[in-house]
């Protein structure tokens, strides 16, 4: 027996792979230990997709003054409730408070500790995608009970007599309106219908005898209730469901006759036949037909009476002719104790930056601009975030709360809810209306002047503000430091990663080739 | 030692000897080490299906087990919950889909066998394979970007021409078409047709081409050689395969969740849009799922997963008796 | 006891495994016969090709489907081309069948039908393919660039440009990695015990196995979020890794099992008969065997789990940065990124999903290319013709 | 065993013969028929196989093909009715007439001709999901004929197949439920129930043990006064029981296609070849 000389049978080709996947495993490790990409860990959120488009352009903007990372995905305001409390991710976001059927939710998670942080405003589009006997139709004028008739009447029709009239001008189709709704928990869906209870209730009630009567199995206690819901009513006649803003935007964009509720920001941004998906204007309490634009959102929002929690009661009634209704907030759910600081700090500079610089630029997609009222509101709670940095002082120009017309309640005192002094600010209100190209106002030629004047303060005042923001960040900087080989490194490291398995493959390949090619 | 039984009383008949069978310590310890490997494999899976059957009790206790498959509601916060129309909604696409692909793929088999020019047999086996691999995501994006627009076509054709077949009716006259079931019939489709192929091209090649020949010899033609011969021979493998394939279809997810327009009630119009699948329901209600609503999805999941296995279980069983058979 | 074994006991096994070569004469790769003319001026006929009056029939099939299809589409105002191919298609069915019933018997026509539709759907099927693919690279093919392959989203705003899949590779490789590592030696080891050992627990250990090869994968989605990532743990790659695994498990154990069976059981018996214990004759000379099988069940394993979204979107969540710990916080991979991508309308987005498809489909592609290599040259080792 | 020359066979009715009719095979050819192979060169892809091949099978004959293994004797007689070209790089040249018809030429449809001319293959293949009464009607629906009496029919088959008093009684049981050669003996049965011109045999005995054996030889001489038989045999004394004339093919170096060396009447051939290299195969000096 010792004569036979033995060695371990392990064949050549397993010894390579072998070796191979042992580099592969080391290098992999080298990357993950030697390059971190974020200062500070990556926060996780998940929730509204009304402000979902706001939101990824802040964590862009955050992770390129910041360097760090934000990891968001829209998936509905119940989604975003819901996955706050069970702990799935580290904030949530939602267009509403939590409901009263969820008390029972938040008694129960370990997160119940938290402050609504009001991030973002903006007006409900009702995109629509329509082609009349003359073309599409891009300019549709909805009364505020036609509205809600398109979503909750099952035979309606384009050229429905109440629609015709309201467009004389257009030439509507005779064809069934095909209303498409969010088949997910949407913040959107409960604002809408929370709108439709409020401005249409006969509609709304016919709606309910009509689910009662057809459907009686979807009938949910809210609905029976008169309440607004959150999960659109399934299965009731032509409506279509579909999975957040930009699911519905995409069933409208693809289906002729259709007709959705959702953010102005996914409809602007939704193209159908290369142009902008069309979006109707919707008649307010005063009468007008006001597009959703940010100026006429925030007008609309003026009305809103604050709660206790830093939530805002949304009113549908108010009576400035400049104003869109519905339009509504959304707000970041944070937790504010046992939140591992780390992730304090990130979700902190996030928002701070969200309510303030970050709202610069909120225009460009539909939503409105907080005014200095909310954003203090804001910053207020987001102190209250474990390791959250310190408080800007710099509202990047924010403006004054909207200087609206008394409604049929008690509006003004509505919008200065916080106690801030509502009248003192007409000028740099109509500024803002101004910007945003409101459709409803109307400008006399002196506050138009007026505007340009605050702007330009407002102008000089984001300067400097940056200037100290810039300090912040380096400061901030130098707190969440973390190694980080910068983006040259990493790409030197990937290149040579890929290149190695590229030859490696090739090798192989070139092997087995060859081995088959010797065989013949 | 012998043994002696007690029956066996005549001291003439053999009794065989016990073989006493000495296991060495290393084979003892491979053994181990194997069947704890089999019995984690049995713990894993075995686990996943007794947990999905215990989490799934809450729910169905709620609603009940009768009205959880006999209503199709969805309201999991008041515990009214069912899913019927789900499931004929899931059937409903997985047959669309096999009357689409059992045809093609037996037809691709048939001519991968038997009709291809032998330098392109082995490519198109190859091609089979992969498109067998390809991810669902692709077949999903790709049918509900390019392939509605066509299928939108064949379902107004179908409409126009077979509308007294009651499956190709439509409730009104102008009902939109897209994300139809039989549109996401037709994609799941394409996705079963390279399984389904495969199989059966297996158990047709397996056919001793001896017996194909004498088919020839005796005059036949090559269909009546396929049709007296082939098939004949093949039939409970490619019964086998294409169960394999309606237990996949069953089961498709996410190619469903993008194209069709969910409804959690069951759409008896093939042609229009809107309808559903548990796997899509799943899909689209979990992540905004508690307690008593997530319990109520895993017990749509289990029933999902029971008539999968069921499907499953007979196709293999079909299949392997074949394998034996040969 | 030994410790090694002789080499010289395997070569013997391939020695032995290629003589069995036994391969039905119709798949003989013989090369295609050439058009030059043999010596002595015999000219080679085909006999299998068209003759001249199938080929007059044919031609006449398709013009008068065409023709037909057109007349009534002008008659009845049809205007949808599918309606047109679909009419010529059956018209052209319906005369090949008559032409060649009226010219030869029903039982030549009825095969010149079946011919037809046979080929048919194989074209049909085909170019199907062809379309995907096709569609997939053409679509992907533009944004597909090393900016695209090295950075990931999150700089990216909704509106902006660029950005990349590179935090989705990495998410991808990562799982697949842990679900590798996790399901191919249980799966493996399973196989063995199936196979070799057919232990007590066999009958009910390959009863689950079969039963979960048509696991819905959402399925394992949901159990991996339920007893996972809903327990406080959160989601992350390791879970979506667990997912995967268990979905692998029962494939890769299907696969292995067939290979083995492939093995000539007189190799385990001429181990035995050398000697060798029942661990060394498997692990020595079955398992060096079928190894070429078993990686390419394995990357077969991979390659389905690799496209696997459902399970995944319930236990990665998907994420728009790198994430380079698979066991902390959420992580993105390729079909979920696509996924997410392909939900909104932003045609640049739909745009970044159809790259990330090509990558994904790309991916595939090399897992196949790679088993594909592997078990041919597996299966030249052991001699089969499978 | 029983084998019954019987009168039914005398009958061999015209009525059953529901073979599209056609001018090319008039009926007043019948029992037999005749093939005349000539300059058959066969090919498989580039490798050439069988070259320049005459050979005439007379009518009412039993023609043995002999010669060492390879030397292209399967892939003649296959070439003699249309199954060489199954393999798809098969190419052939030169004439092969049935009657006077190329059975190569546009009109001949490959299965008229296959039912024209049977054949008997190497291993028995009976079909495995058929009972033993459909195996012997397979070739009729294969063939796209009909019967009157199906019952008569396989029962005649059978007797002429010298199988009937073995199966009379479990017509209904599974085909491989017969022993091997009875086996092949059913395949005799199925491919004489399409009523061929020819019958060719491809080492019907190879697989067979000697009893067996002698039983379908016994066969073969009474088909062979109604049908002409081809067959192939590596069993000399087997060549010599049944056939009349013989032909040897032979392959004479490595690499070069097989070719017939001597052909002529069996007696010729064995007791008195012409050629020494048939000398040295009969007489057992090398193959």
């Amino acid at each position: 027996m010792n004569l036979v000389r033995r060695r371990a049978l392990v064949p050549p080709s397993l010894r390579t792979a072998s070796a191979v996947a042992l580099s592969a495993i080391v290098a992999v490790s080298v990357l993950c230990t030697g390059v971190a990409h974020a200062a500070g860990p990556t926060v996780t959120g998940t929730g509204s997709s009304f402000a979902a488009l706001e939101i990824e352009q802040w964590k862009s903007d955050v992770a390129n003054e910041y360097d760090i990372a934000i990891n968001y995905q829209a998936g509905g305001s119940t989604q975003g409730r819901l996955s706050y409390l069970n702990g799935t991710v580290d904030f949530g976001a939602s267009d509403i408070e939590y409901q009263s059927d969820e008390q029972n939710l938040i008694n129960a998670s370990s997160r119940k500790d938290f402050v609504y942080v009001p991030i973002t405003a903006g007006p409900v589009a009702l995109m629509f995608n329509l082609t009349g006997p003359g073309g599409r139709i891009s300019n549709l004028d909805l009364t505020r009970s036609d509205a809600c008739r398109i979503f909750t009447e099952p035979e309606i029709k384009w050229n429905d007599a109440s629609i015709q009239a309201t467009n004389p001008g257009v030439a509507l189709p005779d064809r069934k309106i095909r209303p498409v709704v969010r088949n997910d928990g949407s913040g959107t869906s409960f604002v809408f219908s929370e709108y439709c209870i409020n401005v249409a209730g006969d509609v709304w009630n016919a709606f309910k005898t009509y689910v009662a009567n057809n459907d009686p199995d979807q009938n949910s206690i809210p609905l029976r209730e008169g309440k607004p819901v959150s999960t659109w009513p399934q299965g009731i006649g032509s409506a279509t469901g579909a999975t957040a803003a930009t699911g519905v935007a995409q069933t409208v964009q693809l289906s002729p006759d259709t007709i959705t509720y959702n953010d102005a920001a996914t409809a602007i941004t939704t193209f159908i036949d290369g142009a902008p998906s069309p979006v109707a204007s919707v008649e307010n309490a005063a009468g007008a037909y006001i597009k959703p634009v940010p100026a006429a959102a925030t007008i609309a929002l003026g009305y809103a009476e604050a709660r206790a929690n830093g939530t805002f009661a949304l009113r549908y009634d108010g009576a400035d002719p400049g104003a869109y209704f519905p339009s509504t907030y959304s707000y970041v759910i944070a937790q504010t104790s046992g939140f591992d600081p780390a992730k304090g700090k990130v979700l902190g500079t996030f928002l701070n930056y969200a309510v303030t610089a970050g709202q610069r630029n909120v225009e460009e997609l539909s939503y409105s601009r907080l005014s200095t009222v909310l954003v203090n509101l804001a910053l207020d709670k987001v102190q209250q975030i474990p390791g959250a940095p310190a408080r800007p002082t710099d509202l990047a120009g924010a403006p004054p709360p909207p200087d609206v017309l008394a409604g049929t309640i008690a509006a003004k005192g509505a919008a200065g809810a916080a106690g801030a002094a509502g009248g003192i600010a007409g000028a740099a209100g109509a500024a803002g209306g101004a910007a945003g190209g409101a459709a409803g106002a109307v400008l006399t030629p002196e506050q138009a002047k007026a505007a340009a004047a605050a702007a330009e303060v407002l102008a000089a005042q984001a300067q400097a503000a940056s200037e100290a923001e810039a300090a912040d960040q380096s400061a901030a900087d130098e707190i969440l430091a973390v190694q980080t080989n910068g983006p040259g490194g990493r790409e030197v490291i990937f290149t040579l990663l890929q290149g190695a398995l590229l030859v490696g493959l090739g090798v192989f390949l070139s092997k087995g080739v060859r081995t088959s090619w010797q065989k013949k | 030692m012998a043994l002696t039984s007690p029956d066996l009383q005549a001291l003439e008949e053999q009794v065989p000897r016990d073989i006493a069978r000495t296991v060495t310590r290393g084979d003892r310890i491979f053994r181990t080490l194997c069947a704890s490997a089999a019995a984690v494999s049995l713990f894993i899976i075995g686990g996943t299906a007794l947990f999905l059957a215990i989490k799934a009790v809450p729910a169905l206790q709620k609603a009940g087990l009768l009205s959880f498959f006999t209503t199709s509601v969805w309201n999991p916060t008041v515990g009214d919950f069912g899913v019927l129309g789900l499931l004929i909604g899931t059937i409903i696409i997985a047959t669309v889909s096999l009357i689409v692909a059992v045809p093609l793929a037996i037809g691709l088999a048939l001519f991968i066998n038997e009709y291809s020019p032998a330098r392109i047999r082995r490519v198109l086996t190859s091609s089979v394979d992969l498109l067998a691999a390809m991810p669902s995501i692709i077949f999903g994006m790709w049918g509900f970007f390019a392939l509605q627009a066509p299928l939108v076509g064949v379902a107004s054709w179908l409409n126009l021409h077979l509308s007294a077949i009651p499956f190709f009716r439509l409730s009104e006259p102008d009902a939109p078409l897209l994300r139809s079931s039989f549109i996401v019939g037709t994609v799941v489709a394409l996705m079963i047709v390279p399984i389904i192929t495969s199989v059966s091209r297996d158990v047709m090649a397996q056919c001793p081409r001896s017996q194909c020949e004498a088919a020839l010899a005796l005059g036949g033609s090559r269909w009546g050689m396929i049709k007296e011969v082939l098939l004949p021979f093949g039939k409970a493998g490619i019964t086998g395969a294409v169960l394999l394939g309606f237990g996949r279809a069953l089961g498709e997810t996410i190619a469903v969740a993008l194209i069709i327009a969910f409804t959690i009630e069951a759409n008896p119009y093939v042609l229009e849009q809107g309808g559903g699948s548990i796997a899509s329901l799943i899909a689209i209600k979990f992540p905004e799922a508690q307690d008593l609503e997530i319990s109520a999805l895993i017990a749509a999941g289990l029933a999902l997963f029971s008539m999968t296995l069921l499907v499953n279980l007979g196709a293999r069983a079909i299949v392997r008796r074949t394998q034996i058979a040969a | 006891m030994r410790l090694f074994a002789e080499p010289r006991l395997q070569l013997e096994v391939d020695v032995d495994m290629s003589l069995l070569d036994e391969r039905p004469l119709d798949e003989t790769p013989v090369p295609e016969a050439p058009e030059q003319e043999p010596i002595e001026e015999q000219v080679p006929f085909r006999p299998r090709a068209l003759v001249r009056s199938e080929r007059v029939e044919l031609l006449l099939a398709v013009a008068s489907g065409v023709t037909g299809s057109a007349v009534m589409c002008l008659l009845f105002d049809w205007t949808q081309p599918l309606t047109f191919a679909i009419w010529a298609l059956l018209l052209f069915l319906g005369s090949t069948y008559l032409l060649a019933r009226d010219s030869q018997s029903p039982i030549v026509a009825t095969d010149r039908l079946i011919t037809t539709l046979v080929w048919t759907s194989g074209g049909i099927a085909v170019s199907v393919l062809l379309w995907m693919l096709g569609y997939v690279v053409v679509k992907g093919i533009a944004g597909l660039n090393f900016e695209y392959l090295t950075s990931d989203l999150s700089k990216v705003g909704p509106l902006d440009d660029g950005g990349g899949v590179f935090h989705a590779i990495v998410g991808t490789l990562e799982q697949m990695l842990i679900a590798s590592v996790l399901s191919i030696p249980i799966a493996i080891l399973t196989a063995v015990y199936l196979h070799e050992i057919r232990g007590r627990l066999a009958g009910i250990v390959r009863f689950v196995i079969d039963a979960m090869s048509g696991l819905p994968s959402i399925v394992a989605g949901l159990f991996i979020y339920t007893v996972w990532v809903l327990q406080g743990r959160g989601p992350s790659g390791l879970a979506a890794g667990l997912a995967l695994a268990i979905l692998m498990i029962p494939t890769v154990t299907r696969t292995a099992e067939e290979m083995l069976k492939t093995i000539d059981d007189g190799l385990r018996e001429s181990a035995l008969a050398l000697g060798a214990p029942q661990w060394r004759s498997v692990m020595q000379v079955v398992l060096p065997t079928a190894r070429s099988g078993l990686i390419t069940a394995s990357i077969l394993g991979v390659a389905r789990a690799v496209g696997e979204t459902a399970p995944v979107l319930l236990t990665a969540f998907g994420s728009s940065s790198i994430n380079w710990s698979p066991f902390n916080g959420p992580q993105a991979d390729l079909p979920l990124y696509i996924y997410q991508l392909l939900r909104q309308p932003n045609p640049a987005q739909i745009a970044r999903a159809w790259s990330g498809a090509l990558v994904l489909v790309l991916l595939v592609l090399i897992l196949f290319v790679l088993a594909r290599v592997i078990g041919e040259r597996g299966a030249r080792v052991r001699g089969g013709s499978r | 065993m029983t084998t019954v020359q019987s009168p039914q066979t005398a009958e061999t009715p015209a009525a059953n013969r529901q073979v599209v009719s056609s001018e090319i095979l008039p009926e007043e050819l019948h029992p037999s028929s005749r093939i005349d192979a000539t300059d058959v060169t066969c090919w498989f892809g580039k490798r050439k196989v069988l070259e320049r091949c005459t050979l005439s099978m007379e009518p009412g004959e039993v023609t043995a093909l002999i010669g060492p293994s390879g030397c292209g004797k399967s892939t003649f007689l296959r070439s003699l009715n249309r199954m060489h070209e199954l393999v798809p790089v098969a190419a052939i040249a030169g004439t092969i007439e049935l009657d006077g018809v190329d059975i190569y030429s546009e009109e001949m449809s490959p299965t008229e001709v296959r039912s024209r001319i049977g054949m008997v293959f190497q291993k028995p293949n009976p079909f495995p999901a058929m009972s033993i009464a459909d195996n012997v009607l397979a070739g009729l629906s294969l063939s796209g004929m009909s019967n009157e009496d199906p019952k008569a029919l396989v029962e005649q088959c059978l007797r002429r197949a010298g199988l009937w008093a073995e199966v009379s009684d479990r017509l209904n049981e599974g085909g491989m439920s017969l022993s091997g050669g009875q086996q092949q003996r059913l395949c005799i049965a199925r491919a004489l129930a399409v009523h061929p011109d020819v019958l060719l045999m491809d080492e019907p005995c190879s697989a067979l043990d000697p009893i067996s054996t002698r039983v379908i030889e016994q066969t073969i001489r009474e088909l062979c006064e109604e049908i002409t038989i081809v067959i192939v045999t590596h069993n000399m004394q087997q060549a010599q029981r049944v056939s009349d004339k013989c032909a040897f093919f032979l392959v004479e170096s490595i690499g070069d296609p097989g070719r017939i060396v001597e052909a002529g009447p069996t007696t010729q051939v064995f007791e008195n070849p012409s050629d020494p290299r048939t000398y040295d195969y009969v007489t057992g000096q090398f193959g």
